[in-house]
């Protein structure tokens, strides 16, 4: 993020951004519960334009061995860049930033997950980003969580992720890839609505203490709106209302 | 390679006693594809892109178009590459890691395909001679898998290739510069297209499903360009074939393909 | 990934039971760091270097400042790359090979701490635009292991580059050529500071040590400026924060951070 | 194959091609059974200027064990150039031609090896390219054959193996470098012949129906060559006219 | 060493180096024993401007089991040199060279340690260059040898090493990073100095035999004065002569 | 890493005792080097190479001579790299995948001998100084194992490298042209010849063969030159020389070093 310049008008005089949002309005999302035949349980999301499959194994057996808990199941996580999901594309080797959202991602789900019930197991997550356009973490996130709940795994709460940051000099609520780019900070949120508790945080960029506590709070409250899209895509494919 | 399972052997009794009534496990012809589904600019930030379904195998193809170095001895060609990955969300025994020979055979056998027809017209993709050209990535990844990934890894990137749009470069103090003007369609010609054939007891059938395929002998992908010639093909698997058997296949191929070709002109059709 | 044997289960139980009295296993206040020294110049025929102890970890960061290619879309800016590696001298546990992914974002989130502050003026690195510009390496090496290597590797790193001297070079003949003439001070302004804190139960406490790190629930790690400002933060381990806990973190950081940037000042003096 | 032209004569007025062949003959090919003190089986085959080297070892343990098959034996088979075999030296890393190449070998043998009369355990087939000259899977897998006999493996029949193709629009046997380089199709196949069964088939090039069967026929014909001269190289050694 | 040149006054008319010392001086060593918290046993030395760190572990467990030894223990070595630790940065990766200079110091350390004792171990030996400056090997060896006896590893003997060589045609001590660049030979000793046995020695360079002769002397004779300071620096840990 | 077989004491305890009486386990006097044929142009597409048998030991070594890039510090020089590498063949033992440390040092023992006696001038092999220069490689595989595979290899590379022809390129337009020109012999001085001595108990003996190796306590590989003279040296091995020893290893290799680059020099001619 060491390149951000202001030759774009990210916020124009009506508070309004350059895609066309409010300051506290979230992109588009949508997301499907189901969709692969063979994974235990998977889910569709897309978040503006980010398309982001994931797809859920598990619980099943670890190899080696060694590798497994006999106190607890274990969760693994890959995050994975398609070589065509970005501007220029992405060599296949993983990178070390698709390594480090693999682990935060992880970490973010722990919680949410009722391993402990599943001792000696592997469940495995594997996301894949088709098309990223910023805030690809939070998005996988979310999908994650309803692929989880859709491979009928017991979880504590869901994970709804979204992401706040600071664009001309004001917090708002998710950040796209040319505010991302062009703006001044970026703060990903992972959240448990309701547990309250925040299992992903990260933040790039300089704020001072009260933006900081601003932006907290703006992305909790967009995680709070995901959720209701996240229960929405469970409900859909569960309870049948896919009419609506 | 651990033993087959039980379930395996049946599997397989039960499909070849159904081929010697001239039956197949789901009710199609012996030369009879599975539906195929194609959606073309799947991934709009892509230079093209294709999901294809194949029965219940599912395949996402996404092209990227970018300048790049020719290789030493033929600098007055673009360069084209297709690649084919299975996501590990395919399918639970996927391995994640280094690719596997398997893995390897298949994008070779997509990419000699496209290639060796001429699809794509590479002398038309050069910025600078002997400096820089347009290099065409093709990439294919495997998010549901249910057999025959030859024929549905190649459906996808010929189906994303004939929906590709490319940028033009102009060679500016030793740079490929972008030129700001519309993308144009991609030069491509004849039209490949992928038939595989399995052998299972002295069967010859057509794209070949997941339980097909681990019952089957031996197998063979035949690639045929749009005048009714062969321009590719591969055998696999740990058996053999008869001559007659191979004449046969190359029937088979290039009567099958002509139909499959009307799908894929018409997904390119679609996308326009 | 064996289970936590029963000294750990132990231990973790007497930590928690000494923070439900408001105190720490080393007699520490909760948001109290350990001592840190830090010797600059460590190794002298780096272009900057520093040793730091916090507690019973140590690092040991070396700058290595050198001509390099600019990125393709950055080339009027020079390069800052800042690693990190476990020796495996350091812990009985530690093993050699490609980097784990802990070790991944231990690199990164201390890169990120530096990069996200600009302390470095990397605008200031440009040798020729475009085709040569200064890369400046601040690899880490930890040496001895007692928990928190994030803010371990931050102050060796920062202190490293705050006592870092850059030769200069000219472009000549297409070729990035050394100045005879002294080397400078690197142009750093700001200097940034990373607190560490883990959650244990429902206590959040500073710098934790290596048995305060196996036992706790979560953990954040957050950067703040000269200015008091927060400029990069990271979540970990596997329990969440409450709102009301993340916004004390932030407070505890910018305060606890201060007190540590005057010992980082320090060393800078000193190795003047 | 996307380079060729047609600046050199490939073939003249009587049918002669670039290097003194006419249409339906094999390039020189002599195979020497043995000749490695280490392997259990080896042999050595010049096939034009192609010099390839072969060595068998087993049936032997499979390690890690979770690799073998407790129904029946593994064929294991590795081709592999040395840097000093091409034009431009080849990286020593195996290319991901050289590991389609070990696969198409292997997948070509295992019809003709009774692997299932060593369950358990493992049949490794080396081969080394020190000059390639094209067709060398061809040259290699006809080598292999001979090898395993050498090792006294049970077989159901040889595999025998030279290419046809297309040049200069007509339908010839054993396609050489330039050829390749210049030509207009090139088809590689492994021939069983008392099985009749083809076990290597790949084609490279635009070749009509007719044509197609044509390349065939004239390649099976190649391999039944080919098979004599294998016949020739084991009775060399196991029935001592290495005089002739 | 391809580069000598003699561009440098590597020795003057009065017999000094181009660093000031005598053709039979060492550069100024200093090794302190112990100092890691972590390590079974460690030493640091400083041997002119090297600076190598060395870690021991052991005797402990072998994973994979199959890597050990029923009879024996085994030693397992790994010289590594830091990024930083050289003029031009150094890709983090191993190097051939650090691998063979691995085998090198395990093979010297080897007739000193009694791995006998410890059948079905391992003793791990963490070799980090900080700072290099010619004669690595030799300074991490003599190092190795005394972070082995820190850790109460039973020894035979010492090992203690450095480096004899020839420069501006003399044969000399203890040869720097200029002198072995810009000199003729370079020759790196290993000598058990009770058991009066070598167990490390290389040659790069070019010697007549008499010159092989004394430049073996040298260097042994220079061991011995490593000797005195490996015993100098156990002596100060465990003895309290700190204040010396 | 096993333990060592009963079959594997008792040949060492069967060759110790011959040598005991002076006598070696195939009947060669101790400073007697096996049988050595070389036949050199057995790749007669690369630019140079021989074929080796040592024993039952045998090496082929390709020379390729090829435009390359120079080391930046070094752009008035060619280079010269020499590899080796264990053919899975060779060998029931041998596994393929990453070099083990053992051939990395077998490589780099080859290379130093070569490179340390100045046998291959590579100042004349620059195209174009600090642009292009010309790269020797010379690269070792070994077809089957006995023993020793530092002196076949070496003799296989010095052979190759004797017997090499080095085309010519002009440099014109940036770019390294082939002149059409005759090839000329690859510009060698001296000739390097290498002799690996085992120490088994108190005994020196020459060129181990297989059990000798295996049953070995120490080993020294030293390389002479033409003028007698010593350029490498590698010692090896879990146990130690004595100072007498060394020399007495010293003397032998150049004695015997002298007998064998008659042999060096006969397969020069042979290949004229």
């Amino acid at each position: 993020m060491g390149g951000r310049d202001a030759t774009m008008v990210l916020l124009d005089e009506n508070g309004i951004r350059c895609d066309g949002r409010k300051i506290d309005e979230l992109r588009k999302v949508t997301i499907k519960a189901g969709g692969l035949k063979n994974a235990d349980g998977s889910a569709y999301i897309e978040f503006g334009d980010n398309k982001i499959l994931v797809g859920v194994f598990g619980p099943r057996d670890v190899h080696p061995k060694h590798m497994s808990n006999t106190d607890t199941g274990i969760l693994r996580v890959r995050y994975h860049m398609e070589p065509f999901s970005v501007t220029e594309r992405k060599n296949p080797a993983p990178s070390r930033r698709e390594i480090e959202i693999s682990k935060v991602i992880k970490e973010a789900l722990e919680p949410a997950v009722m391993l402990e019930k599943f001792p000696r197991t592997a469940i495995d997550v594997f996301i894949e980003v088709l098309q990223a356009d910023g805030g690809t973490r939070c998005a996988a996130l979310s999908a994650a969580s309803v692929a989880l709940a859709d491979a009928g795994i017991p979880m504590r709460d869901m994970v709804s992720a979204c992401a706040s940051g600071k664009v001309a000099d004001t917090i708002v609520l998710d950040v796209n890839n040319e505010e991302d780019q062009a703006g001044q900070a970026d703060m990903p949120i992972g959240y448990m609505p309701n547990l309250e508790k925040i299992t992903l945080l990260q933040l790039d960029g300089v704020l001072t203490p009260e933006e900081y506590k601003k932006c907290v709070d703006v992305g909790v409250q967009g995680c709070k709106d995901i959720y209701e899209i996240q229960k929405k895509a469970l409900a859909d494919k569960y309870f049948g209302n896919k009419g609506d | 390679m651990a033993s087959k399972t039980v379930i395996d052997e049946l599997k397989k009794s039960k499909i070849l006693e159904l081929l010697e009534q001239g039956k197949r496990i789901d009710g199609r012809a012996l030369d009879e594809p599975r539906e195929i589904s194609i959606e073309v600019n799947a991934i709009p930030k892509a230079n093209g892109s294709a999901r294809v379904r194949l029965g219940d195998t599912e395949v996402i193809c996404g092209v990227k178009i970018q300048p790049d170095r020719p290789f030493p001895d033929t600098g007055d060609k673009g360069l084209f590459i297709c690649t084919a990955e299975l996501l590990p969300l395919s399918h639970p025994t996927v391995e994640t890691g280094p690719p596997q020979p398997h893995v390897i055979e298949l994008a070779r056998v997509v990419d000699r395909g496209i290639r060796e027809s001429h699809m794509i017209d590479v002398s038309q993709l050069v910025i600078q001679k002997d400096k820089s050209v347009i290099g065409v990535f093709a990439d294919n990844v495997v998010v549901d898998y249910d057999g025959n990934l030859f024929d549905a890894c190649s459906y996808a990137a010929t189906a994303a290739l004939l929906t590709s749009k490319t940028p033009k470069w102009n060679w500016v103090d030793e740079k490929a510069v972008l030129d700001e003007s519309e993308p144009t369609q991609l030069p491509t010609s004849t039209i490949p297209v992928s038939v595989t054939m399995a052998k299972i007891g002295n069967h010859i059938i057509v794209d070949p499903n997941g339980d097909e395929w681990n019952s089957m002998d031996a197998r063979i992908t035949i690639t045929s360009d749009s005048d009714g010639n062969i321009c590719a093909l591969q055998k696999g698997g740990s058996n053999g074939f008869s001559q007659d058997e191979i004449n046969q296949c190359g029937e088979i191929s290039v009567r099958v393909g002509a139909k499959i070709r009307e799908i894929l002109k018409a997904a390119q059709q679609s996308g326009q």
